[in-house]
């Protein structure tokens, strides 16, 4: 596996990935009026990107993007999560507040018009944020665990 | 009495779960166990969740004053059984991680030929 | 001639099991539970107080939206914890 | 807007506040850690102080009197209870200062302590969460969310008891911790199935003022006993214990001290508050003697109780690993707690049920500074001379000062000596103990006399003796390390010294919170 | 804050005999008995003569490192005496994982047993 697969398997990942990732990323952005969310859709693609990794190896993978970029990428999803309840703190007086919502911000405001879109608020927001935190999250586990045994490998060998 | 069949399938996997961490002697076995205790739970919360010719609990195109509104299942099993689900797989990829170090430092993955905890 | 352990074993785990299948079947008949008040509050509300179409996000998100932070925790203790067992040890 | 405004908004926020700074400081170290170590550390060691600090906003308002309650995402709680609520009574306020104070000693002595280690980063991120955890534990009122801050708990105790990964031991031992909290945690979660498969609600409150006691409250209840139990670990279930601390870094090991009592918690909230409307239900007639659920409970929890001081003491006097013996001394400790609060359980709504359960709460915050104190001492000791085994030691006193006195300070307390804080939470345990059974108390006493056996034993083959020809060039631990044992001992000697103070003040609200739950239930259901 | 009779209120036995001031004082005395006891000792005492050396029944004295007993020589005879007792429980703490899940089995079991029936 530290050397990848033949070129066929590489070959047909490279033509399905494209595909992968934008249906994770369809059932992400379509969380809250469909099945799916946040979790559902980062773990597509990060299955997506696991396949990346089988494909062509873990060494090169990593020569790529490293895992230290994965857990920054991680963690400015996790703030991102945690912000959007800061902010429903700030704006709507209560930790978690879905504070676009019936607050007459922006929507459920007849003024504008857009009262009855269903937008869910910051729920798209957050799942946004829960998927990239998914994605980063999921990608780092499969990449460290593969190079650390195809690195111990290479080291018996 | 008979419609309790997933009930009793819930109990079989949480009971082989469990024979599988008692009685293997194989690190892998043992993780493999655990998951299939934690399926076991998750299939549990699924089952609750379900309500008779019931459907999904989706509001697509529909709003709660139109007419034939469906009958639609519990919404928050299915939300508890994706959070178990994800620690699940927190718990899984941590255990094996586990198991490759134990692998690396003792050579075997039967769990009598660890050093147990007498010096 | 089997261990003392595997004896032991096999009669608790016995009686954890008849517990566990007889709690199966005292459980309500599969497929009607009884009223739930909760669920049906959030089935009508759902869409109205959160305006998303699929209840389930809407729970996941707004109703128990602490547990999603706390799953999203999970998962990022555990890639965490993963990175720091795969770590160079030295400097 | 003046400052009392801003304090009371700050006291009404603080619930989640309390969880919320930790996990946002955890989010943004890896981040922080760019700039360079040090930088890093304040920041970790502010986040915890400011964590500290609403706790003690929030637990000096509770003690007054009022319980707090806080809804996640909406202003008011309505019925049906649909949100996550946390709901913080004397017990939790209580425990959550043990959380905070363990943590602010944990993060100050790892400053030094793991200086020369690789994969700082993800350690301080790993103790925030686990911190953020514990307190989540302790402060919420829903079940499910008990069991996810649980699963966070024991993820991030996991991988950090793993930390020396170079040693196969240590490995070992958290992969067995792992394992055996995977399993508790996934039998709570089923617990909490069946709970909600019957009055569809997974509140606390809730399900506590609807509680049944049929047979699969009996079966819940039974797993959640069980499964708690195996992660506060009482004997026979303690045996990945003296692993897991024996293992895990010093600094690791003072908050494994407080998640373990987080399940304690656990072990408490469920008999008291969850199952506290049935305690009196007459559950058959023997023979005139009619059973009641409390008697039964605590007499099950008093069984555990003296079984797990008896064997942790026992098993305690034959290690020679320095930090395995203070990991079977903590086993009994926790028996300790267990006895008192069983026998409190037992003879519910007496005078005697009040002092035993007043016994077993003040000693929950002795044991954890006490049993904290000795584990940083070993940790000390590890740090100076690199050396665990008690055979290789010996004659520290001369190069180690401060240590030799902190440990001594530690010995006396845990050994319940006075005038230290252990003998004033044990004598109440003795006296209340004694007049549910003398047994008991009589068993109590020598096996405290043993455990000081045990200490003495530490105390003359490490500290005392001629100096070792190896041991020459040991030096006095840095100045973090102090820092962080001298914290401990202050707060140790000063709850030796005002027992009675603390005892009014701190222990009173959370031994009414224990006694009754009807407070607790009415937060949220109203007055019934 | 904490007032001055608060602090007078724990000098008080309240529940629990328990006074600081009279332990501290009672373990004064008992150094104070102690020193006036070593003082009338101190007189039979002579420096640099065969009281001072110390006696091994003839045997010759060791270097100072090897008077040092070890932690596993501490309360030997303790040991022996209950030797029954710790092969049963290190018989019992076999470092595996599979047996700390059969315990936990074991005691669910009892439980049940116990909860269920009765």
């Amino acid at each position: 596996m530290s050397g990848g697969m033949s070129k066929i398997v590489k070959t047909i990942s490279n033509i399905s990935f494209p595909l992968v990732l934008i249906y994770g990323l369809y059932i992400i952005a379509h969380g809250h009026l469909t099945p799916g969310g946040g979790f559902q859709g980062g773990a597509v693609v990060a299955s997506g990107c696991a396949m990346i990794l089988v494909a062509y190896g873990s060494i090169w993978t990593m020569g790529k993007i490293k895992e230290k970029h994965l857990s920054i990428l991680e963690s400015l999803g996790a703030i991102a999560f945690i912000g959007l309840a800061f902010l429903g703190l700030i704006f709507g007086f209560v930790f978690f507040k879905n504070f676009l919502i019936g607050e007459g911000l922006i929507f459920d405001n007849p003024a504008l018009g857009l009262s009855d879109i269903y937008t869910a608020g910051i729920i798209p927001l957050m799942n946004f944020a829960v998927g990239l935190k998914v994605i980063a999250g999921l990608f780092a586990i499969v990449l460290v665990m593969a190079y650390a045994t195809t690195k111990k490998e290479a080291e018996t060998k | 009495m008979i419609y309790n069949i997933p009930f009793i399938a819930v109990a079989a996997l949480v009971l082989i779960g469990l024979y599988a961490v008692v009685f293997k002697r194989n690190l892998i076995k043992i993780v493999i166990g655990i998951t299939l205790i934690e399926s076991g739970v998750n299939l549990f919360l699924i089952t609750l969740a379900y309500r008779q010719d019931s459907t999904a609990p989706i509001w697509h195109g529909i709003t709660a004053s139109s007419n034939n509104v469906p009958f639609m299942s519990l919404p928050v099993p299915h939300a508890l059984t994706l959070t178990s689900i994800v620690i699940g797989v927190a718990v899984l990829a941590l255990m094996l991680s586990l198991v490759i170090h134990i692998y690396r430092h003792y050579g075997t993955l039967n769990v009598n030929k660890l050093g147990g905890d007498e010096e | 001639m089997m261990s003392k352990r595997t004896i032991a074993g096999a009669i608790f785990f016995s009686i954890v099991a008849v517990f566990l299948v007889f709690s199966a079947l005292m459980t309500h008949s599969f497929g009607n539970p009884d009223e739930t008040e909760m669920d049906q509050y959030i089935i009508d509300n759902s869409q109205g107080e959160v305006g998303a179409d699929n209840s389930v996000t809407g729970v996941v998100f707004d109703y128990r939206g602490f547990d999603t932070l706390g799953e999203a925790t999970v998962l990022f203790t555990a890639v965490a914890g993963v990175i720091l067992l795969f770590r160079r040890l030295k400097k | 807007m003046n400052i009392e405004q801003i304090l009371d908004t700050l006291l009404r926020h603080s619930p989640a506040l309390i969880v919320a700074i930790p996990l946002l400081g955890a989010f943004l170290t890896p981040l922080i850690s760019k700039i360079n170590d040090k930088v890093r550390n304040v920041f970790v060691i502010l986040t915890i102080l400011a964590t500290n600090f609403f706790i003690f906003l929030l637990a000096s308002d509770v003690f007054a009197g009022n319980i707090h309650t806080y809804v996640f995402g909406a202003k008011n709680l309505s019925i049906p209870v649909v949100r996550i609520l946390f709901e913080v009574d004397g017990l939790s306020a209580f425990m959550a200062i043990i959380a905070g104070i363990l943590s602010l000693a944990a993060v100050i002595y790892s400053w030094s302590f793991m200086k020369e280690n690789t994969g700082l980063n993800k350690f301080y991120t790993l103790m925030l969460l686990m911190t953020a955890g514990m307190l989540g534990m302790m402060l919420t009122g829903d079940m499910f969310n008990f069991f996810v801050f649980l699963e966070i708990t024991s993820i991030a105790s996991c991988a950090l008891i793993a930390f020396w990964t170079n040693k196969g031991k240590a490995v070992e031992a958290g992969f067995k911790y792992i394992a055996i909290s995977a399993i508790g945690a996934l039998f709570v979660l089923f617990a909490i199935a069946l709970l909600y498969a019957q009055y569809d609600a997974l509140n606390i409150a809730v399900l506590a003022n609807n509680i049944q006691y049929t047979f699969l409250d009996k079966i819940a209840l039974v797993i959640l006993i069980a499964a708690l139990a195996m992660k506060a670990g009482i004997v026979p279930m303690h045996m990945w214990l003296p692993d897991a601390y024996g293992r895990a870094p010093a600094s690791v090991t003072l908050l494994l001290v407080g998640a373990t009592q987080a399940s304690l918690y656990g072990v408490f909230r469920v008999c008291f508050t969850l199952y506290g409307s049935q305690l009196n239900s007459t559950l058959r007639n023997i023979s005139g003697t009619t059973i009641t659920l409390n008697s039964l409970l605590g007499t099950i929890i008093v069984i555990l109780a003296i079984v797990t001081i008896l064997i942790g003491v026992m098993m305690a006097l034959k290690q020679i690993d320095f930090k395995r013996m203070i990991a079977y001394a903590a086993v009994a400790e926790i028996g300790y707690m267990f006895l008192a609060v069983g026998a409190g359980l037992t003879t519910l709504g007496t005078a005697v049920s009040m002092n035993a359960l007043k016994g077993g709460i003040f000693h929950i915050i002795n044991d954890a500074l006490d049993v904290g104190l000795l584990f940083l001492v070993a940790g000390a000791i590890y740090y100076a001379t690199k050396q665990t085994s008690l055979n290789n030691m010996g004659g520290l006193a001369r190069n180690m000062k401060y240590t030799t006195v902190f440990f001594l300070i530690g010995l006396l307390a845990v050994a319940g000596m006075p005038p230290m804080n252990g003998f004033a939470s044990k004598i109440l345990i003795y006296e209340s103990v004694y007049q549910v059974n003398p047994v008991l108390s009589i068993v109590a006493i020598l096996c405290s006399i043993l455990l000081l056996a045990v200490f003495i034993k530490v105390f003359h083959s490490a500290f005392l003796g001629p100096e070792q020809p190896d041991l020459k060039d040991v030096k006095e631990v840095p100045k973090s390390m102090l820092i962080a044992m001298g914290l401990i001992s202050c707060i140790i000697i000063f709850f030796g010294l005002f027992p009675e103070l603390v005892v009014n003040n701190i222990v009173q609200p959370a031994a009414n919170a224990l006694a009754s739950n009807t407070s607790y239930i009415s937060q949220v259901m109203g007055v019934i | 804050m904490i007032s001055l009779d608060t602090l007078l209120e724990t000098f008080k036995t309240g529940s629990g005999l328990w006074n600081p001031l009279v332990w501290i004082t009672g373990m004064a005395i008992a150094f104070l008995i102690a020193y006036i006891l070593r003082g009338y000792g101190k007189k039979e005492y002579k420096e640099k003569t065969e009281q001072t050396k110390s006696f091994l029944s003839g045997n010759p004295e060791y270097e100072k490192e090897k008077m040092h007993i070890k932690g596993s020589n501490l309360y030997w005879g303790f040991m022996e005496s209950l030797k029954w007792f710790y092969k049963i429980f290190n018989k019992m703490h076999t470092g595996n994982v599979t047996d700390y899940v059969l315990w936990f089995v074991i005691v669910m079991g009892i439980l049940f047993l116990l909860v269920g029936v009765i």
